[in-house]
């Protein structure tokens, strides 16, 4: 089956079913989920292949020959079968969970268009096809965004559009420099001219293609768009997109960091510390976003924004250990990447269960849910385990690689900036914990039942990766070696359980038994005590009163308020508003140009046509 | 594996009994620095015992999953570290392991408490977590030094690396280092100036409000292992740790007196004054020394 | 391990245990909360006979009703009480706890504390001083030991009668446990 | 800064007062008419009597009245001045001066649960310091402190006693 089924399948699948639903009542959703699996099926048995030959559509522009290229490299592999396994999840997710949501059928049409475009972007040979797919994905998860019940749902995509199209600008003059050079747009061919090319114009080029990849993945400057879209979009949607859409963007940055040697290319550049200076901006960059991310994450009260700051900050891990293009730090940033989209899809499934059940974000409106929703409390804790980084979990691993790697460079801003970011991911992941599901709970949500098997199946399915990787990292080692060889990195030495660092090998299956052990006797000695007395959670002490009302006894607003105070002055000053004033100058700038322009009366129209046709007349005279 | 088992057990066990007995004499000399005779060095041991023959109560499934966490996470971080020449898994690459590992039984702690329902005890938490992200940045950026300079992460190797003779011990190597540690392992072991998270006068000794019985029993049991692995590893990376186990224990308690007493004088922090006294002087010395290592 | 002999034995040793470490509530509800301090502090220091404050009734194994208790801080002392968990003693210091004290015809001060919650000892004086409250300490101890500081025990089995007194001075009492 | 007898003319010339005494050094007492005091007080208020130091109450079973004192104080003069008169029993009722001073509604709530007097304006009138108190207010001499407490309370029975 060639590759350009893969893309387009869910999409003429999806409009189909669209136009269809008007007369046939079928469930958009179960549909999704059938052609996800089906194509899920298809790429797991896909593994390996990697000599399939690549396919191309040729047609003729002004008779210009343009090439449209699908190829099958064990990177993409790894994305597509992450983004249709993610998918297949989220599908079965909503089955269940869009009862009673208005936009429905075009949630599903969305989801699957921005699905097939994912599988364009990452199977594209050509950065025109990119460009295509990614222009696709832009759309539909604008208009998957802008659905979100919220008022405030608008205004986030429509700074998330404004962002991605000053990219994709970007990106298409980029695309059309380098085409009228070279006539072709193949990744290895555009490689190759861009080492050809003089210092100063290939930086340009590369960093005009860079910054739309960057904006996807919410990187420091541009994780202005992050936060407004992850908590506004519809609780469906907001897994997919921290889960995937910011990874297709650090796919875009490893294509330029790896397909497009930059290293070569930039071999003659300024170093810093053994590190061409863009990678090293780029490092920092990345070190920048996990802290921002974190102190921004502990300051929410919204849980969807939490989480989404959280996903900024972990996103500044992968940017950093890709940047330093070791192997070690190659391998780091991978397996986090893959991890990252295990517990973080859990993560937000959880909240979106949560959601669903209590209609409300506030994390101070919910409370002891944990005996109400045990399946759901249980997905998260594990999620929230491995996020924080602790060693039984997948979490922990890809943290250790990306240490390791930070260390063995010696860099220490960007060692700090990570160990601040982990340990503030306890902060940040323990107050959704603490607060949504232990602690009192809230009368009205007495009655309150675990959501229906079809929501938990996604959930059970994650957990179980989440503790298998955590056991055997060796499972995602082979693929990523094989990536790394593709791309001519040393591959880092792995067995099945264990994973050889820079400073010493980690070995999880034996780090696992011992937990176990220490864990049984705790529960032995536990258990050989005197049995306790249950009481209800409302007898605890108060100094000598009771109180009736649960409220009272839930801490559960401005959980971290002594921090915070340390960076309400650095909060206030926030990158939002200044992306808020500089719109506004533009528009000032705008108005100044209509009313000079646009007067109204003939005269003035008349007056610039003739001077535009002098100027053109002239210009075209001299060139 | 039987042996692992046995030495496993004996381990744990002795770490206990030396924890308590650490807490003990900590006990006795506060209690001479303000002149009184205090309780005997024996004392923790009664009162462990004590509170198991008590009955308790429980506040559900979550309180009783916590503590046996915490209690479990605090003894498998004990098997990484060498106390003397006992070490249980000494395989490399365990120095960043412990730290996260000590961070198991942080969290467990943190979710027996919350789960138990009592504003006080998560007012408590939320205060540990913060402080927790205070004395967490200077230690961590010691030991990336330390790993640097003897570029191994494995906890043997930096005790191989002091063996020969008192000159090379880290001591000596980065004693800027060491002095940040030990002002970082103040607030690892929640001693006085940092204890915010535990003030029995503001929030009713904080996450332990809802613990009686088996439970405080748990809760100085780990923290008797906690004050056992947090010093043994402080002598371990910078005072050589000694094979021979008597020394070494006598390291240890030289190490953890020295913290009681500046415990037993210095008021309490408040809790972003903690944060923000561990991130002005600690963490400029900590980089400094980092500098002066890598460069 | 629940023959006679057997508990009887297993029995001694909790006793044993229980009076080398007491934990005592640091709830004042009177005038003889003052008397404390200087009981903690350097000149009496108590903790040497392995005594010490907790700060929640449940971790305390002592409550101290020190001096008169006036009916509003009965109900919040009842409530602590039942907070606290087995086997617990209650110390009453004064006079007002026997009898009402000085405050013997006052409407608002209780005049027999033991009506409400069974006492296992109390200290002569209006606010003993610390070596009287240290005296009462070693009396407590030993009440423990020979097994006859059994108020709890009294609580548990004669519930009702003390729900009833209780509910005559106070009206409805909230029961949580 | 006024000493005490600047003080006692100033008043006699601006408050009709019906008696004024100068019981110690720095403390005087003034009575007024009931309809009066309101308007005494404020002028007091704004004459440097800014402190209410507290409102107390005494009950005269035998001509039937109930006497409220206000305790005022000030800072420049450093002489504490106390404004009293007399209600009747029966209606036990006054106005609130609330809107003067604002701690004045617990010292009112309190003089309620005491002494049963309502002050129109204040409308929070429930338990200040008693709880569940059913019985006629302690503070009144028709109380009858003993019998209340033979009925509440029973007496320690020593042995041999019946």
């Amino acid at each position: 089956m060639s590759l350009f089924y893969y893309t387009f399948i869910p999409i003429i699948i999806a409009f189909i079913a669209y136009f269809l639903n008007k007369k046939i009542k079928l469930s958009l959703a179960i549909l999704n989920s059938v052609v996800f699996a089906y194509l899920f099926y298809q790429i797991s048995r896909l593994y390996g292949q990697w000599d399939i030959p690549y396919e191309s559509i040729t047609y003729y522009i002004f008779d210009r020959e343009v090439q449209l290229i699908f190829q099958l490299t064990p990177l993409s592999w790894l994305f597509i079968f992450m983004t249709t396994g993610a998918g297949l999840l989220i599908a079965i997710f909503t089955i269940k969970s869009q009862q009673e949501y208005t936009l429905r059928s075009a949630f599903h049409l969305n989801f699957a268009i921005l699905v097939g475009s994912i599988l364009g972007v990452v199977l594209a040979g050509d950065f025109l096809s990119l460009f295509i797919f990614w222009e696709i994905m832009t759309w539909s998860s604008f208009f998957l965004i802008s659905s979100g019940e919220k008022k405030a749902a608008q205004k986030a995509s429509f700074r998330y559009i404004i962002l991605s199209t000053v990219g994709a600008y970007l990106m298409v003059t980029a695309i059309f420099i380098i085409y009228n050079q070279i006539h072709t747009l193949r990744y290895s061919q555009v490689a190759a001219h861009l080492s050809g090319l003089p210092i100063t114009e290939s930086i340009i080029l590369i960093i005009m293609l860079a910054i739309p990849f960057i904006i996807k993945a919410g990187v420091f400057p541009f994780h202005v768009w992050v936060n407004g879209a992850h908590s506004n979009a519809p609780k469906e949607f907001s897994p997919f997109l921290s889960g995937l859409m910011l990874k297709v963007g650090i796919y875009g940055v490893i294509l330029l960091l790896y397909f497009v040697p930059l290293y070569n290319i930039l071999k003659d550049s300024i170093h810093y510390r053994g590190l061409p200076i863009f990678n090293y901006i780029l490092a920092i960059f990345g070190g920048v976003t996990v802290i921002t991310g974190t102190v921004l994450a502990i300051r929410q009260e919204d849980v969807k924004r939490l989480v989404a700051f959280s996903s900024i900050s972990q996103m500044g891990y992968i940017i950093m250990a890709l940047a330093i293009s070791t192997p070690l730090g190659f391998t780091g940033g991978l397996l986090h990447l893959m991890n990252h989209m295990i517990f973080k899809t859990t993560i937000f499934l959880s909240i979106a269960a949560v959601i669903y059940r209590t209609k409300t974000t506030k994390m101070r409106e919910m409370g002891g849910l944990i005996f109400k929703m045990p399946v759901t409390f249980a997905a998260y804790l594990i999620a929230i385990i491995a996020l924080a980084g602790i060693p039984p979990t997948n979490g922990f691993i890809s943290k250790w690689v990306i240490y390791q790697a930070l260390i063995e460079k010696g860099y220490i801003f960007l060692s700090v900036a990570a160990f601040f970011g982990s340990i503030g991911s306890f902060m940040y992941v323990f107050k959704p914990l603490s607060t949504i599901f232990l602690g009192q709970l809230k009368p009205e949500h007495e009655n309150i039942k675990e959501v229906p098997f079809l929501m938990q199946l996604p959930m059970f399915v994650l957990m179980a990766l989440i503790l298998l990787f955590g056991i055997l990292p060796g499972l995602q080692m082979n693929l990523i070696n094989q990536i790394s060889q593709l791309l001519n990195i040393t591959p880092v030495g792995f067995t099945l359980y264990s994973i050889t660092g820079a400073f010493g090998t980690w070995n999880s299956l034996v780090i696992f038994s011992l937990f176990v052990g220490g864990f049984l006797l705790a529960f032995i000695i536990f258990i050989s005590v005197k049995k306790s007395k249950p009481v209800g959670l409302m007898d605890t002490y108060t100094s000598g009163e009771y109180l009736d009302d649960p409220e009272a006894y839930h801490y559960a607003y401005q959980y971290f308020r002594p921090f915070d105070r340390v960076f309400d002055s650095f909060a206030a000053r926030s990158l939002t508003a200044a992306y808020d004033t500089f719109a506004q100058n533009i528009v000032k700038l705008g108005n100044v140009f209509r009313k000079s322009i646009v007067t109204g009366n003939g005269q003035t129209y008349a007056f610039y046509m003739i001077l535009f046709i002098v100027i053109l007349a002239f210009a075209g005279w001299i060139i | 594996m039987i042996l692992n088992i046995f030495g496993f057990l004996m381990m744990a066990f002795s770490a206990m009994a030396l924890g308590l007995l650490f807490i003990g004499i900590a006990r006795k000399v506060v209690a001479r620095v303000q002149k009184r005779i205090g309780p005997p060095f024996y004392q923790p041991y009664l009162d462990v015992l004590k509170l198991f023959t008590k009955n308790s109560i429980t506040h559900g499934f979550i309180f009783d999953f916590g503590a046996i966490m915490a209690f479990g996470g605090m003894i498998t971080t004990l098997f990484f570290v060498p106390v003397g020449p006992f070490v249980l898994y000494g395989m490399n690459g365990t120095l960043l392991l412990v730290i996260y590992l000590m961070a198991v039984a942080y969290l467990g702690m943190a979710m027996a408490t919350v789960g138990s329902g009592n504003p006080l005890a998560s007012v408590g938490i939320s205060r540990a977590l913060t402080q927790m992200l205070g004395y967490e940045l200077p230690f961590i950026v010691v030991l990336l030094t330390l790993i640097y300079s003897s570029n191994t992460s494995s906890i043997i190797g930096i005790v191989q690396a002091q063996q020969s003779g008192f000159m090379n011990w880290n001591l000596i190597n980065i004693p800027i280092g060491t002095a940040v540690a030990f002002i970082a392992l103040l607030g690892l072991m929640g001693k006085k100036p940092f204890d915010a998270p535990v003030a029995p006068s503001e929030i009713a000794s904080g996450p332990v409000v809802e613990h009686g019985g088996k439970y405080l029993a748990f809760i100085m049991l780990q923290h008797a292992v906690s004050v056992v692995v947090k010093t043994a590893l402080f002598v371990d990376l910078f005072l050589g740790g000694g094979n021979n186990i008597f020394i070494f224990i006598v390291k240890m308690l030289i190490v953890w007196l020295l913290a009681a007493l500046i415990g037993s004088i210095f008021p309490r922090f408040k809790v972003e004054e903690g944060v923000l006294f561990y991130w002005r002087w600690p963490l400029i010395a900590a980089l400094l020394q980092a500098v002066i290592i890598i460069f | 391990m629940n023959n006679k002999y057997e508990s009887n034995k297993w029995q001694e040793v909790i006793n044993w245990v229980q009076k080398r470490s007491l934990f005592m509530l640091h709830y004042c509800t009177g005038c003889g909360a003052i008397e404390l301090p200087p009981t903690m502090t350097s000149r009496y220091d108590m903790s040497r006979f392995g005594i010490g404050p907790a700060a929640t009734p449940r971790q305390a194994d002592i409550l101290l009703i020190t001096g008169y208790l006036s009916t509003k801080t009965l109900r919040r002392v009842i409530y602590t009480y039942e907070q606290m968990q087995d086997p617990k003693f209650v110390m009453g210091f004064g006079s007002c706890t026997i009898n009402g004290g000085m405050y013997w015809d006052s409407y608002n001060t209780i005049k027999q504390l033991d009506k409400y919650i069974p006492v296992d000892l109390y200290i002569a004086g209006c606010m003993p001083r610390p070596e009287a409250i240290l005296e009462g300490f070693l009396k407590l101890k030993e009440k423990i030991e020979t097994g006859n500081a059994d108020g709890y025990k009294k609580y548990n089995k004669e519930y009702e009668t003390y729900k009833k007194n209780q509910e005559k001075v106070l009206g409805e009492v909230k029961r949580r446990q | 800064m006024r000493s005490e007898n600047e003080l006692i003319e100033l008043l006699n010339r601006d408050l009709n007062l019906l008696s004024v005494k100068k019981l110690r050094k720095q403390n005087i007492s003034i009575r007024l008419e009931n309809e009066e005091l309101v308007s005494g007080l404020n002028y007091l208020k704004s004459h440097s009597y800014i402190h209410l130091a507290t409102i107390s109450c005494v009950d005269w079973i035998e001509d039937n009245q109930f006497e409220l004192i206000y305790h005022l104080f000030s800072y420049e003069d450093k002489i504490s001045l106390s404004v009293k008169t007399k209600i009747n029993r029966q209606k036990s009722r006054f106005v609130t001066i609330k809107n003067l001073w604002g701690v004045a509604k617990y010292y009112e709530r309190d003089i309620h649960d005491f002494f049963g007097i309502k002050f129109t304006g204040n409308d929070n009138m429930d338990e200040l310091i008693l709880e569940n108190w059913n019985e006629i207010p302690p503070m009144r001499k028709d109380f009858k402190t003993r019998q209340y407490v033979d009925k509440k309370y029973d007496w320690r029975q020593y042995h041999g006693q019946e």
